[in-house]
């Protein structure tokens, strides 16, 4: 447990992240437009930030086992996607939560909600692919490939979900943030941010340790 | 986490879906979040003992 | 001094934690024909097709006539287990295949004369004994004719006359000036025309010397060599 | 140069082999009519909503045929390590790439052109901005899908269980794509009043670039030991 520093980083993600919700939950003011629902955003917005930035960190991470052979790099890119699949899940569910409200249908074609559902698909099946290699070196290198592949494709998916979209329905989005919200929905984004060093480390660290039994048997 | 949301869902009721003002969506949104932060890192702490990280 | 043939320095082969070959340094100059022998899960074919740079080294290098082996890939033959060819095709269209990508020069009908498949060049492979897709192997390894062949097990699956059809070709590519690598159970007979022996030893390198100690006894004649070693 | 004249070699052995295994061909293609088949009895028996999606049950029957030509296409390249005697030859990753992405996309091609016939049949579908559109349409999607499904099926032909692993990797992967293509084909076939077909053929050819390029560089990646 020696040099865990993630911990404290995550104890104090943690804590923002409670104390931002009990903010976002009774103290902020109630969205002009979305009432009630409007709250959800103090962690659906920072969740989908995150889970951004684990692909993309992925994606550094997989470049980097290609260039560098460096197996903290394929660390880094199997942590980080882990951890952006269930952020990215966790996303969809609430941002599911969300369009049932507005709409009142389960699942709302909003380019940013399906783009992150397909990445999550994407990545699942890249998480897949490591299950199903037994050498070390190729899981990495093909995993890199594929995650490479993947967040390459993220930008086709946005566009062509916001075209089909815009043909039918108009785009919702959130009126000016209330300078009292900002505040809370900061608080969150830095916590979870927090949260998220801890969750990627500690995978690291996981990683790293399956690795080491891996190379000594 | 998960206490907060739900000593919240409850001191509205734990509503059906279908209030008004999406007080009940709000709820379920938190739970579903506290669940999955909270999740992921029990995963994570019980992975960790596993590997002697 | 020209460059050696093969140039291996502290060569490592991991799969998975596992070292299938560990720290061999080996120099095998041109035109010499060397035995690689040793147990199964030795490490002899995880070697040769380092050598042949169908797999990358996990440490170490290798270079082949005197540049590294990845960009000598034309200069290297290599005979392996998997035979490489495409079912559906038929025998010529195999070889047809390797000469346009290749770049190799047509002597088809000359070398399935050579190997004795003449007959069946037409069908498709998929319909081929086990001893005929190996002949065509060689065929295909015939119209490349390079300086350095690498064969792994090549008896195997074949009749009597095959062996003898192994010997002579060996004899040929020898005769050519080429460098001969074979790694085969077959030592007995090997030694009686290569230069040099080499046995494997659970992944490194272990007992080497001249072939000619083999040809008396050679399953004991190796471990009486090792004693003294 | 070199890159194209390797291709061009690799393009006409893929394409030999396709002929030579014509037998699978012809089962890919009877596969996808099935799929068509199945779509028109599942979509119900309101002819206007079966001709309004002829579009998209075009897609995914060539998309799920894919699956088949390309997993088909890898099985026969490593069943006996034929990929390895042509990277020893030498020949070059990227060319054995391009050569096999340009015999998938033929094939995919073959597989719709095959379906259009049935699609006007089965679902009284008639391209009203012409056959030349509805063939571009058909190409620029093949080629969207060929291009990451020869990459991601010369992954899953050297894993384990490689069957659930093409699909699982490629779906999500192709769906823009799919996307652009139904919407691009649908326009072909409703009318395309708004002038739309332009912008979804540009996702498709944008999506194309990407994809050739970024295979062919990644390929030696897959296919080196």
């Amino acid at each position: 447990m020696k040099g865990r520093w993630e911990l404290i980083v995550g104890a104090v993600g943690g804590l923002g992240l409670l104390a931002g919700s009990a903010l976002g939950l009774w103290w902020a003011p109630q969205e002009r437009f979305m009432l009630e629902t409007g709250r959800i955003l103090y962690v659906h917005v920072p969740t989908a930030w995150l889970s951004m930035i684990l692909f993309t960190a992925a994606f550094v991470g997989s470049i980097g086992w290609l260039v560098k052979r460096r197996w903290g790099f394929d660390f880094l890119s199997e942590a980080s996607v882990e951890a952006g699949v269930v952020l990215g899940c966790l996303l969809s569910v609430q941002g599911s939560i969300w369009a049932h409200w507005t709409w009142n249908t389960w699942w709302a074609w909003d380019p940013r909600l399906t783009s992150v559902a397909v990445m999550v698909l994407s990545f699942l099946g890249i998480l897949a692919l490591r299950s199903f290699v037994d050498d070390p070196e190729k899981r990495a290198t093909w995993s890199a490939t594929a995650t490479i592949v993947a967040w390459v494709n993220v930008p086709f998916v946005y566009l062509c979900v916001k075209w089909m979209r815009s043909l039918h329905q108009g785009q919702s989005s959130v009126a000016n943030i209330d300078p009292d919200m900002g505040k809370v929905l900061l608080l969150n984004t830095v916590a979870v941010t927090l949260v998220a060093i801890y969750f990627v480390v500690t995978r690291w660290r996981i990683a790293n340790a399956v690795h080491q039994r891996e190379f000594t048997e | 986490m998960i206490l907060l949301s739900l000593s919240a869902a409850f001191a509205q009721g734990m509503p059906a879906m279908h209030t008004d003002d999406g007080t009940s969506h709000m709820v379920w949104a938190y739970v579903a979040t506290a669940v999955v932060y909270l999740g992921y890192t029990a995963f994570l702490v019980v992975r960790g003992h596993q590997e002697k990280v | 001094m020209p460059d050696p043939a093969i140039l291996a320095t502290a060569v490592g082969r991991r799969f998975a934690g596992r070292w299938a070959v560990r720290d061999v340094s080996l120099t095998v100059a041109q035109g010499e024909s060397v035995l690689v022998h040793g147990a199964n899960g030795s490490g002899k074919t995880t070697l040769l097709r380092v050598l042949a740079s169908a797999i990358s080294p996990t440490a170490g290098s290798v270079t082949v006539l005197g540049k590294p082996a990845i960009e000598a890939r034309s200069k290297v033959g290599l005979l392996s287990h998997a035979d490489g060819h495409y079912d559906e095709l038929s025998g010529r269209d195999n070889l047809e295949l390797a000469v346009k990508l290749g770049h190799l020069p047509d002597r088809i009908d000359a070398v399935l004369e050579r190997v004795g498949l003449a007959a069946r060049a037409g069908d498709a492979v998929r319909g081929y004994s086990a001893g005929m897709r190996k002949r065509l192997a060689f065929a295909r390894l015939l119209l490349k004719a390079p300086p350095v062949v690498l064969m792994d097990e090549p008896y195997a699956a074949l009749d009597p006359a095959g062996h003898q059809f192994v010997d002579e070709l060996c004899a040929e590519f020898s005769a050519q000036g080429a460098t001969v690598l074979i790694s085969t159970h077959q030592v007995g007979r090997v030694a009686q025309w290569c230069d040099r022996a080499i046995r494997m030893d659970q992944g490194r390198l272990g007992w080497s010397g001249d072939a000619s100690e083999l040809r008396t006894r050679p399953a004991d004649a190796v471990a009486a060599a090792e004693e003294r070693a | 140069m070199e890159l194209i004249l390797e291709s061009r070699a690799v393009l006409a052995k893929e394409l030999l082999h396709v002929w030579r295994a014509r037998a699978r061909l012809v089962a890919t293609g009877t596969f996808a009519l099935a799929t068509l088949l199945l779509f028109s009895f599942a979509g119900g028996l309101n002819d206007a909503a079966l001709r309004e999606n002829s579009a998209g049950y075009l897609w995914i029957g060539i998309l799920l045929a894919s699956t088949l030509a390309l997993g088909e296409g890898l099985r026969v390249e490593t069943e006996h390590n034929a990929i390895e005697m042509l990277l020893l030859l030498p020949v070059s990753p990227a060319a054995i790439f391009y050569g096999k992405a340009i015999g998938n996309l033929l094939v995919l091609l073959l597989v719709g052109i095959v379906m259009l016939p049935f699609l006007t049949v089965l679902f009284d579908a008639t391209p009203t901005e012409g056959v030349g559109p509805l063939l571009l349409c058909l190409f620029a999607g093949s080629a969207a899908i060929s291009a990451p499904g020869t990459l991601h099926a010369t992954l899953a032909a050297r894993a384990r269980s490689r069957d659930v692993l093409l699909p699982l990797l490629l779906f999500p992967l192709v769906i823009p794509c799919v996307v652009a293509a139904v919407q691009a084909t649908h326009l072909v076939y409703a009318g395309d009043p708004m002038d739309q077909l332009g912008s979804w053929l540009g996702v498709l050819f944008a999506f194309c670039v990407v994809h050739w390029s970024v295979g062919g560089l990644l390929y030696s990646r897959v296919v080196e030991d």
